[in-house]
């Protein structure tokens, strides 16, 4: 891990959702830097809050979700109260976006190449003849055989496999800073997931992009990020660096979370499961949100919500670390 | 027909020139729109009022419905049997044939043909010949005092113009033929046809070589120009008038006419129409159609006759459906036409009392059911007098369904004879009492105009015998037959007569044109300001 | 009961529905127009088909607060003496049954149709939609025209007087069922490859019983859409019909036929025969269009 | 391209057959021709030789046959009630009924795309609320009504255009157009708005709730994450994906304003073919219903062929495969 400044901080973020049955709590106190060039990833099962922080982060939360509290920074500039236009031109330039589903990230009515080069001449100072030569080049940097042919290929001529490096080479192409990819392989093939994050590691490591990579595959996490923070109900559960979580994870979730990985290395009869399923959103308890299927559960969790806590060599939302509380 | 919008435009130009007049022209509309040029196959109001503009005939009306000279300009009656026509000399038709007497002959012999429309005008006569050029005599089978009025009716066709189109037999509109007469005229009248076309509007342009322009009727005559258009929607028809897009509207909706008369620039003129709306039954078949009676026909029996027509508060339609726009009647015809008698002029009272106790008396206390056959777009209002009908006939038990019906289904159906009871209206333009009694109460015997719009088959043997008398006799005889008629027509009650028709026109104010009872409009007589 | 009442009262549909008030509004405009029509023999001020009742005197009544009107007839008369608010009763009656009738007409052949293209596939399925696509091609109002106009000249008139009002709704009714069937037939597309009906199957619960039982409840939402935002078509393809004069026999007038003899009227001041009868229809159709539109978005959450 | 024409061409004739064969038994059975054109005095031997005249004692196919070859050559026969060849008649009334539908469907799409296009990007603005109560009313409000409406306002009280009629034509050739003449434009205004309203409305509706599915995607939302611009984003990648289901429906509008015409010829008596058609309706003029009938049917086929060749053009996905012989 660097000591520079970080790319991007989120501070005590709480994005809300004003519906007809009181106001529900997306993401509460979220909070977590990038430095330059780290990847930071991202886990939880779904509806933990995963993919709204990323979409916070891009300043694309749907309405009529809405940042409540808290800041999002990058290069230490405010980004979350931004007008819409002066967002608009971060996105893409410095914040790029990677989504789930190749298939229908693509606009199926224009080319691949039309797509690159608008995205190019949008955001960089060249002009289309240009932003096309660039745009063969992003093709075979991502590994499209015959680029200069198939940049006036439409998507649907593409399988799902390449229309995912088409969509990495769209986020890369005006070299973003930072790179949020919203489970970018989840949709495809297990044969060629592997592939595409292999793609992903290797181009963000050259270009020095950080990224911010939100899934619920810990294989994926384990092999390519540097740091994992692992969300539940709308907070982060643990931070800290991926070695230290997967072998040893400090909060209790984080715990169950990482034994129900198959390990690729020994045989085990029966993965472990965590009972019961996460609260609603509208249901969150009282006290730690993971409480009621906490297997190390006491009073204190029931009462008062836990924030992150030193634990080590990680950081867990959890009273078992606070040094205040006493275990009987 | 290239050469026939030559001589039109030339013939327009001249005028233009001879004039030196400005153009006028009469924008006119009303709900039908006639379905034949043809001057001898559909005898109706719709067809007359266009091409009585553009044909002549031997004598013609004047303002007053009186005869007058037309392409005759003498005529009388030389023996019993014979009448001689004197014609007009130097009158040429449209597309500039001579007009002679050979043409007189011809159009009596076309008129005569199974497929005219207009039989009953020449149906006394045996044949005519040409004495001189200009000179035609009749010759009648009986004593025919009354030819001139139905000589009246016949347009005069050229014969050379009718051999080279092919068209010396009357357009058969039953057999939907379409032969040149269909779509195109030649006359020798006010106007000639300049462009038509079917349901969208008809074009006639000043015939300046026209032999009346110096009567002193036409002088102050200035219409160079008729548009004629079929507007059949009444909210429409009036809106175009009050919009100015028309300048006359033969049929004004009578509901519109209180407010036409408080427009700006509109005119309303008001007149009886020589025609009288009745109710007519199926008076032969032993089993009523269309009911719920079985085994015997309730309007063979003069109580019913006389209870539906006791049933009827006549004063109620004319106030309020007519809104006072009609002449209450109880006889055949209105006092225009000869033989009208004031004293058969005399209605059963409305009385629904004695309309229950007859229907009673006759077998029918509980009424009966009975389907009214009723046009929507014939006569003034004709629809809503049936809806009224059948509600004051509801009131003494009678059950009657109202069939309202467009006028081509419905004078499809009653000529089938094909109705138990239904609404008519029947003009007279000959404008005597012959002409009515001949078509619609002589018993439908085949021969040449007898009860051909009789369709309820009304018979009766002295009725008969007395318009044998009107056929042949003339004088204080036929005067006698004619009463004696009308009372039976009174005490026999073959039909429920209901009012003479008034016929308002409405234009704009700077159209002057003399109202006529036939409904029939004469440009020729017609000023523009 | 109450139990399944306290649900719905707590349930998205009646908190949406509470929310809106133009819907709230229009909901009680469709229940005044459907109670005022289907009570019309009882509350209806005279009954305009009792001819014995008519009578001519009171024709062109204007209405009551009019300085000639009369407080008996509150909406004035028409040309023969018919109540004009009676005759609307009356005509908004016929127009329901007519369009109600077509609507579910067109939605028992259209889901049953669509259940059997969705469920068989193959050659039937595409027979079926081929039909679909064609005749979705060609207007409902010109089918039902031609419908209409077919069966007036095959049928002699006096029989087609009787049955006149079958044929507009069979008219109606026949040119709408695409759009149910179309609708029917993707959802269970989707339904018939979920699992429980894919196990339904497997356990042999016969196709019939698998279609009616698991597929046909989850295919309700949608087609009560339709079904809703068609009844306003189906009331305007009727008023429109008889508007022509083709329609609903003139023994049975519907507030189309109402329009158009009042029509004949509106220009000569009598404006209130063709005016009432025409805000009847349009606040008909409106209520009903602007409840189907919110029972669109409120079942569809997506929209929201 | 050249492979597809010809696919959907094939396509339509079975369906031009079917139109035929109603046509055909309208023409043949409905309508007894026979006994229309007899009337009532006719002998046996007349009949007979009507009915042979007719080809009435042919077998059904052959006759079937007849029909459709005359009808391919336009020949419907005489119509009952004019007396005229229906061919003539339809043909002096399509430039009315063309020239009306033309500019109806002008107004629906010029003013109803961009209402639609409107509503969806900005749904919670006053003027998109009030385009679309305007346009709720629009589809509640029957034809015939909006048409008397705007008659009485327009026409009667104001009394700034005609009410009926197509004012003065010129002729060109075979064709009527009330294009050039002032008196001709001004008759077609009110016509053309009562016929073009509805369909306004319904585009708009459409256009917006198709703007609204396309902007919940996900390639919008990517093009948004890219940062381009709205104009961008709206009317480059929203728009021309929601034109292609539109471009369906507006077709099948287009047809819906030719079917429409009926209800706004007979308000303003417009002499077109609608107005032709339900005049016949009214006389039960089969021969002339039937062509009318055939005619619709072409133009409906036609149409389906534009709205599928303008499809191939904008959507890049079916030109792969669609060569081979459809979906």
């Amino acid at each position: 891990m660097s000591n520079a400044p970080p790319l991007l901080q989120v501070k005590n973020l709480r994005v809300e959702f004003p519906t007809r049955r009181g106001t529900l709590v997306a993401l509460d106190d979220v909070s977590f830097d990038i430095a330059p060039g780290e990847v930071l990833g991202v886990v939880g099962e779904s509806g933990a809050g995963k993919s709204m922080t990323g979409a916070a982060i891009i300043g694309l939360l749907e309405p009529p979700g809405r940042i409540a509290r808290g800041e999002i920074l990058l290069n230490g500039r405010r980004i979350d109260n931004l007008r819409y236009e002066e967002m608009r031109r971060i996105r893409g330039k410095e914040i790029g976006a990677i989504f789930q589903d190749p298939l229908t990230t693509l606009n199926p009515l224009y080319t691949v190449g039309r797509q690159l080069v608008e995205t190019m001449t949008t955001h960089l100072p060249i002009g289309p003849a240009e932003a096309r030569k660039r745009a063969i080049g992003w093709l075979e940097m991502v590994g499209i055989p015959a680029a200069a042919q198939r940049i006036d290929s439409y998507p649907h001529e593409f399988s799902g496999g390449m229309r995912q490096r088409v969509v990495i080479a769209l986020a890369l192409c005006a070299e973003p800073r930072l790179i949020v990819a919203d489970e970018p392989t989840t949709a495809l093939d297990v044969s060629i997931q592997a592939q595409v994050i292999a793609l992903l590691k290797t181009l963000a490591r050259e270009k020095g992009t950080a990224m911010m990579l939100v899934t619920h595959d810990m294989g994926v996490i384990a092999e390519t990020a540097d740091r994992v923070a692992v969300m539940y109900a709308g907070r982060i559960a643990e931070i800290g660096p991926v070695r230290e979580v997967v072998k040893h994870a400090n909060h209790p979730y984080s715990e169950g979370l990482m034994a129900s990985i198959p390990p690729l290395d020994r045989r085990v009869e029966r993965l472990a499961q965590i009972d019961g399923a996460m609260p609603r959103l509208s249901a969150i308890p009282r006290g730690c949100a993971y409480n009621p299927r906490c297997p190390q559960v006491f009073d204190k969790c029931r009462a008062l919500r836990p924030d992150l806590i030193n634990a080590g060599t990680t950081q867990a939302a959890c009273w078992l670390y606070d040094t205040e509380t006493a275990r009987d | 027909m290239r050469k026939l919008l030559m001589a039109a435009a030339l013939a327009m130009g001249l005028g233009v020139v001879l004039g030196g007049a400005e153009a006028h022209t009469v924008r006119w509309a009303a709900s039908g729109d006639p379905n034949t040029m043809d001057p001898h196959s559909q005898n109706v109001g719709t067809v007359t009022m266009v091409l009585q503009q553009i044909y002549d005939p031997l004598i013609a009306r004047d303002q007053n419905l009186g005869l007058a000279p037309g392409l005759a300009t003498r005529w009388e009656q030389q023996e019993p049997n014979r009448w001689r026509f004197w014609l007009r000399p130097g009158v040429k038709f449209h597309e500039g044939q001579a007009f002679t007497a050979d043409d007189v002959v011809f159009t009596i012999t076309r008129a005569q043909q199974p497929t005219s429309n207009y039989a009953i005008y020449v149906d006394t006569i045996e044949r005519s010949v040409q004495v001189e050029p200009l000179v035609v005599d009749v010759i009648t089978r009986v004593p025919d005092p009354i030819l001139p009025n139905k000589i009246a009716s016949i347009l005069i066709m050229s014969r050379s113009w009718a051999e080279q189109n092919n068209s010396t037999r009357p357009q058969n509109t039953r057999a939907r033929e379409e032969m040149h007469t269909t779509r195109n005229t030649n006359g020798t009248g006010a106007f000639r046809l300049q462009s038509r076309e079917p349901d969208v509007r008809t074009v006639m342009a000043r015939n300046n070589d026209w032999w009346g322009w110096q009567e002193p009727a036409s002088q102050e005559g200035n219409v160079t120009e008729i548009v004629y258009r079929p507007i059949s929607s009444d909210a429409t028809r009036i809106a175009a008038l009050l919009s100015g897009e028309v300048d006359f509207v033969l049929d004004p909706p009578l509901q519109d006419l209180n407010r036409l008369r408080q427009a700006q620039g509109i005119r309303v003129l008001e007149g009886p129409e020589v025609r009288t709306i009745f109710i007519a039954m199926d008076v032969h078949r032993d089993e009523l159609q269309y009911s719920d009676v079985r085994g015997r026909n309730p309007f063979k029996d003069l109580r019913v006759r006389q209870a539906l027509y006791h049933a009827i508060d006549i004063q109620a339609i004319h106030r309020t459906t007519m809104r006072g726009q009609s002449v209450v009647t109880g006889t055949l015809f209105p006092p225009q036409v000869n033989g009208y008698t004031q004293s058969e002029d005399v209605r059963l009272p409305y009385d629904q009392a004695r309309a229950r106790a007859l229907l009673a008396e006759a077998g029918y206390p509980n009424g009966f059911e009975i389907t009214l056959d009723c046009p929507n777009n014939r006569y003034i209002n004709d629809e809503q007098i049936c809806q009224a009908i059948v509600a004051m006939w509801a009131r003494v038990g009678v059950r009657a369904r109202l069939n309202a019906m467009p006028l081509g289904p419905f004078f499809a159906k009653i000529q089938r004879e094909d109705s138990s009871i239904y609404l008519l209206g029947w003009g007279v333009p000959t404008l005597d009492a012959l002409y009515s009694f001949q078509s619609l109460l002589r018993t439908r015997d085949g021969g040449h105009g007898n009860g051909i719009w009789n369709y309820g088959r009304y018979s009766n043997p002295r009725m008969d015998q007395l318009i044998e008398i009107m056929v042949n006799q003339s004088g204080e005889a036929r005067n006698a037959a004619i009463r004696e008629a009308l009372r039976i027509y009174r005490e026999d009650v073959p039909h429920i007569p209901l009012h003479h028709q008034m016929i308002p026109w409405a234009m704009r104010s700077n159209l002057a044109i003399p109202h006529m009872a036939n409904n029939q409009p004469y440009f020729r007589w017609a000023r523009m300001n | 009961m109450t139990a399944a009442m306290k649900r719905f009262l707590d349930s998205d549909l009646w908190w949406s529905f509470t929310r809106s008030p133009v819907t709230v509004l229009s909901a009680v405009v469709a229940l005044v127009c459907v109670l005022g029509a289907a009570l019309a023999p009882v509350i209806a001020p005279h009954n305009p088909f009792d001819l014995a009742s008519l009578n001519l005197i009171d024709a062109f009544k204007p209405p009551a607060w009019d300085e000639e009107g009369v407080r008996e007839y509150l909406l004035g008369t028409d040309d023969q003496g018919r109540d004009v608010l009676s005759a609307i009763m009356y005509g908004a009656r016929v127009s329901l049954l007519v369009g109600l009738s077509a609507t579910l007409f067109a939605t028992l052949l259209g889901v049953s149709l669509g259940l059997l293209a969705g469920y068989a596939g193959g050659a039937l399925d595409s027979l079926l939609m081929r039909i679909c696509d064609i005749q979705l091609t060609f207007p409902s109002i010109l089918v039902a025209l031609l419908v209409d106009g077919i069966t007036r000249a095959a049928l002699p008139r006096e029989l087609h007087d009787q049955i006149a009002l079958f044929v507009v709704i069979f008219a109606i009714g026949i040119s709408e069922w695409p759009k149910f069937a179309r609708t029917v037939r993707g959802s269970t597309l989707v339904e018939r490859n979920k699992e429980y009906v894919q196990a339904a199957r497997v356990i042999g619960v016969p196709s019939a019983r698998i279609m009616v039982s698991h597929v046909l409840p989850n295919v309700v939402g949608p087609v009560l859409v339709v079904a809703t935002l068609n009844l306003g078509l189906a009331i305007l393809s009727e008023a429109t019909l008889s508007f022509l004069g083709v329609g609903v026999p003139p023994t049975q007038p519907s507030l189309g036929t109402l329009i158009r003899i009042g029509n004949d009227f509106l220009f000569s001041g009598e404006w209130w025969i063709t005016i009432f009868p025409g805000l009847a229809l349009i606040a008909m159709v409106l209520s009903v269009n602007l409840l189907g539109d919110w029972l669109r978005d409120a079942l569809n959450p997506k929209l929201r | 391209m050249f492979a597809f024409i010809i696919s959907r061409i094939l396509q339509a004739v079975p369906v031009m057959l079917t139109v035929a064969l109603i046509s055909f038994a309208m023409f043949a059975y409905v309508g007894d021709p026979v006994a229309i054109m007899l009337g009532q005095d006719f002998t046996e031997a007349q009949r007979d030789a009507l009915v042979r005249d007719l080809g009435l004692d042919q077998p059904f196919w052959m006759q079937f046959a007849h029909f459709v070859a005359n009808a391919v050559q336009g020949e419907f026969g005489l119509s009952y009630r004019l007396s005229r060849p229906v061919a003539d008649l339809i043909a002096e009334r399509a430039p009315a009924t063309l020239e009306l539908a033309f500019c109806a469907a002008g107004i629906a799409l010029l003013v109803g795309l961009p209402m639609g296009v409107y509503t969806g990007l900005y749904r919670n603005s006053w003027l998109s609320r009030f385009f679309l109560t305007f346009s709720l009313i629009g589809v509640s409000l029957p034809t015939f009504l909006i048409g008397i409406l705007l008659i009485l306002v327009f026409a009667v009280w104001l009394g700034w255009l005609p009410s009926f009629g197509r004012g003065d034509t010129v002729r060109i050739g075979w064709w009527t157009t009330g294009f050039l003449t002032w008196s001709g434009i001004k008759a077609l205004i009110l016509p053309a708005i009562t016929l073009g309203l509805f369909q306004l409305t319904l585009i708009m509706r459409l256009v917006r709730a198709e703007m609204l599915e396309v902007l919940r995607t996900d390639y919008i939302k990517f093009a948004r994450a890219r940062g381009l611009p709205n104009r961008a984003v709206h009317f480059g990648h929203a728009l021309k994906n929601t034109m292609v289901p539109v471009i369906t429906i507006v077709g099948l509008q287009l047809g819906a304003i030719i079917a429409f015409a009926i209800v706004t010829e007979t308000v303003f008596q417009w002499p077109g073919m609608g107005l032709l058609f339900i005049q016949s309706v009214g006389a039960a003029d089969i021969p002339v219903m039937s062509a009318y009938l055939m005619l619709i049917a072409l133009v409906f086929v036609s149409i389906n062929l534009i709205v599928d060749l303008l499809y191939y053009a904008v959507d890049p996905r079916l030109r792969i495969g669609r060569g081979q012989g459809g979906h």
